[in-house]
């Protein structure tokens, strides 16, 4: 986990004098002002737009597509500078989610028309697979898009779509079939806009008072035959290919979680003990984060461990559900700690302060601003993505099943 | 321990949970938070007129006679209907160290001045890195020319840019942390050299920062033993804020099992998931036990004397078990509890204050150590 | 929690009195030496009958079947006062359990032939409710007796009986009917003599390496018909009796772990820190240590609130539940940390040492003797007396079904 | 980091498994911890005929010349196996301390033995209160009339009692705790003044305690540091036992899920319980975790050098997890764990073990914030 002599010393200066050149006050200020795994929409994308400039925005894609050619080891010192200088990670919907599907299932027509917008930063795409009702069962979705001609019309809501509000284009999930059992007829729609006819995005707000998901409904939707990615009624498959890439791509929940740990750490650097010392100090709190501190060395090996391991094999399936469990209960005690660290002034709601650009100073250390949004926000990183008790049963069933 | 009578108690109680069943339903709870003040000057004035503000106040004060743990009852109902207005802070902390203070004559006005909905007092005892301790206090007093004046900044003052008067503890001798050198001072909030930066905290209630600058300042007790009289009056709003806290874990519990029993996922309601059944059963216990130890603590409870260790009991079990169940009852609602239209996370959100108000667990366990 | 001015004042010095002239240096051993909830046999039955000389053996049994007749506070002083001089507990199987089950149940017939033994300390019961394939589902339980003309005859076997092989009496539950549902067609037999052909007793080993439960083995074992306590294929109400009983009696849970905790403060006392300071001074264990002390006020609360609940209430089941849960989790983390506080001496194998009235000196400090025999014998705290899956599994139907 | 290469180590890992499967079953592993010695004299000779004791020594003192990370498969299967013969002690403990000292003649001749199986020496280097720090040794040298004597206790020595040489930590400058001042020295167990008191351990090993009463010595290192070479000798039993304990947690878990499958209670096996299933994965993670940790700690990890914060990591993993699979274990075992008959116990009772050799979670996270 740290750096030692490192042959990629020059690799690294030149990342590094990149981003000191390109990053601007704002894009900084993203970064710092980030209290959920999704960044800041506006400056993320612009930050997004000026690596793609440079032709990094999409290092672990295929040159062909736009990626950089570089070595593993290249691209991971790529993401730990972008990390050292807090930079705020870029959006995954499409760079991790959607793009990589595409690659492997769709047509050469699909990519040429989805691929290139993803590198650029000029489409941003969001995500719709949970239903109202649905939630962690996807095998019960309803959404249905219904054949006529020469083009679909789809019916239904989704929710929890990140950031659809800010959206241009959306992947999802929508049964095309109603026979069989209930994984079959589901197919995986691409849509290249979502300025149409019948179809109506509302944020909603959420613990932390912030709009970051959205439902999306649906009201005989017109789109074109081709939306659909991968065979018609076959989208389980397209699903589960991009499930397993976004968790074995080259970004770590645990070099994530050491920096928001180093925040932590600077937060309490600043904070005092209750008896005129610095929290940071006290047995007790360095106790509690060597605790979290050890659990992150785990999820970090855990993932070095997946990162070698063949997708598809009967190991890779658990690993991949322990992976999210630990990672995000491990997030859950870090966001849980920071709120102890931080104390009172983590309860002042900021909402002006978060913006990023704002002119409305912090109540409270600067560092403080986003601990309880944090926290807040997190609350889902157990819910979210198969809950916690969904990968459980995932887990479970491999074990007894063997 | 109280000192009202079972029946004056009960008939209490009784007229808070009718008044908030009739007047402060959740979307009327929505309102009220979202307004300019925070909390509605008609309900308190209400709150004043069926004498709920003056439960634990001497009569002679314009009160009901009572101590704080009269005001249980209604703390546990405010609880249950997520209660903005400031009864904690301003019956809680600030009437009860009016309660305390030496200058009586000056107490006594303010007190029937609030009894009577007029007065709302704020009390600013919290400074960057308290962590619940009242000693470690850096405002400064001065005493110049026949007027004291005060120096420095206090935290978190409990609707305090709301507040009709200020009461500041500040220090005159001794270092930060000491328990000696420190004493209450009384400021008038529009008075020079006094900065309140208020703001709506995460759970719908207000609160302020203090700058001061040379304020001047009254001070309302003379013996530099303000700390000991701050630790008794926190102690005190430990116990009311444990019985909003019960209210709310079992609102939540109810809420969380109701859901349970409705939402159906693969074809069952969730609540026939035996994993989500023993969620619910150790969310009883959370809420079973905490209400039991509330319940325990009264008989040993000392309304004018030294109660810290019990205070601190409650208090790192009100945070656990606050934490537990809200975590759990969002858990359990899934996405939906992730939002800010449904009540359940606005009640994990106030359990989430009241846990963080007045110290987190680590320096209560250093005082049940001390203590033990 | 602690003592105040106290108008027994008189009455404690007397009990201190009576203690300091009566419980002699093995008796006190014993104390000491105590691993689990069940002290080791011979001195504690001596010191039973040692109390029963004096006439308080059985201070809450009404005064006509040997009880003191004194108040409920005098009742807890004496407890009090009892552990404060760290004397065994005396045995709960006749005193607590099958004791007020006769007083409720029993004929004029069983009340004299069974009650004064289980004063005086002349009888051990034996409890034989559990059966090899049974656990936690006690309605499946099969050990038989069928009626002929003026006897039973017993077959199957019971397990987990404590201290069978020092009993001479014996409760048990037994299939009587085998129709109908399967809770119904139980009785609760007595047996006033456990020398009888067809009858073995096994004791078992522990992970502590100590004989402390036994299997009973029964093959055509004659008892006679006045066996039957209560209505013969009842002994359902007799069971549920006994338990509610149990659990409202006057021990306490958490006044045994306030004095299991002050030992523990007392261990840490002599234990270093690993850097030639005393642990009890390291601010981390203070922590962890009041951490349990704040459980135990919970379950003495809880315990408090339980006291003065109405006895089958809808309530008092899974608050019962609610005790055996918390207590025995709590218990369990006792014995975690003095593990953790004991360190490397823990590690020896004392059954010697552990012998009250032996010659062998202790690994280590006394002290921590007891500490890992504590923690591995407590390991059935959660499994034996309904486990405590099965206890949450009660709280839950009890609040699903409101 | 292996210094054999993969196909040696895997022909060894193999002829281990092979041994132990055909030699070394529970009934077999009972009787041997049952007897006088503790181990089986006979499978030590085995062991050494096999080139086991060799394997992470240099080939001029006749081992493989590999390093502890190469015995991480033997380990591993002896945990699978709960062997009982003190290879950590001998090989681990001593054997590395002996590979590290100055005095390498002596070493030399004394490892070879060693890996021949004819030498068996043990590592005195806890003391009361030393809780993992060897640093903390008040054990004292001094040198008189051309001879080194020591005075003091040592406790916990592994298989001490058994031993044919005792190599002790003792201070000849300095304090207790100071890092500077300690060398290692060797000592003959039948010399005058050395009283070793042997003991059965819970897990069915052997340890003893060491007094010392001017007991004559051999200083095996000459420059006051032997506090550092003893760090380094305990962080590679960390990486040896974290190996054995992965091996314990995976059979725990294999065998915790055969029981609950074949296990029947209301009428189901207790496997289709939803909560029980969880606690089995909860089993897998905590053990699938460690071995991950155990996998990648090795890509960082120095034979010869610095293992700080590493062997830290791993063994408060090995703790938390040890503890939560051995106690689940039992748990879902119900009665039948708790008996001394089942293998189960006696699995757990060695991670328990392994929880506390070397030092428990508190030291080892002060170091890890020390170095984080």
């Amino acid at each position: 986990m740290q750096e030692q002599d490192d042959p990629l010393a020059g690799f690294r200066a030149g990342v590094r004098d990149f981003i000191e050149r390109n990053a601007d006050s704002e894009i900084r200020e993203a970064g710092r002002k980030m209290t959920s795994f999704f960044a800041p929409f506006e400056p993320v994308m612009r930050w997004h737009r000026i690596l793609h400039r440079q032709g990094w925005a999409a290092p672990s894609w295929p040159v062909e597509h736009g990626g950089t050619g570089w070595s593993p080891a290249q691209q991971k010192a790529f993401e730990e500078e972008c990390r050292a200088a807090r930079l705020p990670r870029l959006l995954p919907q499409g760079l991790s989610m959607v793009g990589p599907a595409i690659m492997r299932f769709g047509s050469a027509a699909q990519k040429r028309r989805h691929l290139p917008g993803i590198v650029s930063g000029e489409d941003f795409w969001t995500q719709g697979y949970s239903e109202p009702g649905a939630g962690s069962d996807l095998a019960s979705l309803s959404c249905r898009a219904d054949r006529h001609d020469d083009h679909y019309r789809i019916n239904g809501s989704k929710t929890w779509t990140t950031y659809a509000h800010h959206a241009n284009r959306m992947f999802l999930l929508v049964r095309t079939d109603r026979g069989g059992k209930p994984q079959q007829g589901i197919s995986f729609f691409l849509l290249d806009n979502l300025d149409l006819p019948g179809l109506e995005i509302r944020p909603i707000i959420g613990l932390d008072g912030l709009p970051e998901q959205c439902d999306v409904f649906f009201d005989d939707v017109r789109v074109p035959l081709d939306a659909c990615l991968g065979d018609e009624h076959d989208g389980w498959t397209v699903a589960k290919y991009l499930l397993e890439h976004e968790r074995g791509g080259s970004s770590s929940f645990a070099a994530h979680f050491e920096q928001e740990l180093r925040r932590l750490r600077g937060l309490a650097e600043i904070s005092g003990d209750g008896l005129g010392g610095r929290l940071a100090d006290d047995p007790v709190f360095q106790h509690r984060f060597a605790t979290l501190w050890a659990e992150v060395a785990v999820v970090d090996a855990t993932e070095a461990g997946f990162a070698v391991m063949e997708k598809g094999s009967p190991e890779s399936g658990p690993v991949s559900s322990m992976i999210k469990i630990t990672a995000m209960e491990t997030l859950q005690r870090i966001t849980e700690l920071a709120v102890e660290v931080a104390g009172t002034p983590s309860l002042a709601l900021q909402l002006q302060a978060l913006v990023v650009g704002s002119e409305v100073p912090p109540i409270g250390p600067e560092q403080a601003l986003t601990v309880m949004p944090s926290y807040l926000n997190n609350r889902a990183a157990t819910i979210f993505g198969g809950s916690s008790e969904i990968q459980r049963n995932i887990i479970a069933k491999m074990l007894l099943s063997r | 321990m109280s000192t009202l009578n079972a029946e004056a108690r009960a008939l209490l109680d009784h007229s808070v949970e009718r008044y908030l069943r009739q007047h402060y339903d959740f979307p009327a709870r929505r309102r009220i938070a979202a307004g300019a003040a925070g909390y509605s000057p008609d309900h308190w004035q209400r709150f004043a007129e069926l004498g709920w503000l003056g439960i634990p106040f001497t009569e002679a004060d314009g009160g009901l006679g009572g101590t704080p743990a009269d005001t249980l009852g209604l703390m546990r109902a405010f609880g249950e209907a997520l209660v903005v207005e400031p009864y904690l802070a301003v019956v809680g902390l600030a009437g009860q160290a009016l309660a305390r203070v030496a200058d009586t004559a000056t107490a006594s006005g303010l007190l029937a001045a609030l009894v009577a909905g007029q007065a709302r007092p704020a009390l600013a005892w919290e400074e960057a890195g308290s962590r619940g301790n009242p000693a470690l206090v850096s405002v400064r007093a001065h005493h110049q020319g026949g007027q004291w004046r005060l120096n420095g900044d206090k935290i978190g003052v409990p609707h305090g840019a709301q507040a009709t008067h200020l009461l500041v503890s500040a220090r005159h001798a001794g270092e930060a942390a000491e328990t000696h050198g420190v004493d209450l001072f009384l400021l008038d909030p529009a008075a020079g050299g006094v900065t309140l930066t208020g703001y709506p905290t995460v759970d719908g209630h207000r609160a302020a920062n203090l700058t001061l600058d040379d304020a001047p300042a009254r001070p309302l007790t003379a013996d530099a033993q303000a700390v000991a009289l701050l630790r008794q009056v926190l102690d005190q709003a430990i116990l009311m804020a444990t019985a909003e806290a019960t209210g709310i874990m079992q609102t939540l519990l109810d809420k969380t099992l109701d859901y349970t029993r409705t939402r159906h996922q693969f074809g069952v309601p969730i609540a026939s998931f035996q994993v989500l059944q023993h969620r619910l059963a150790d969310m009883y216990i959370a809420c079973t036990g905490t209400a039991h130890l509330l319940e325990h603590t009264l008989t040993g409870w000392r309304p004018h004397g030294d109660n810290q260790t019990a205070a601190a009991l409650l208090k790192v079990r009100l945070n656990q078990a606050g934490r537990y169940l809200g975590q759990q009852a969002i858990q359990l609602h899934g996405g939906i509890g992730m939002t800010d239209e449904l009540d359940v996370g606005h009640y994990f959100k106030r359990l989430t204050a009241l846990g963080v108000q007045f110290g987190g667990d680590d320096y209560f366990l250093r005082r049940i150590w001390a203590g033990g």
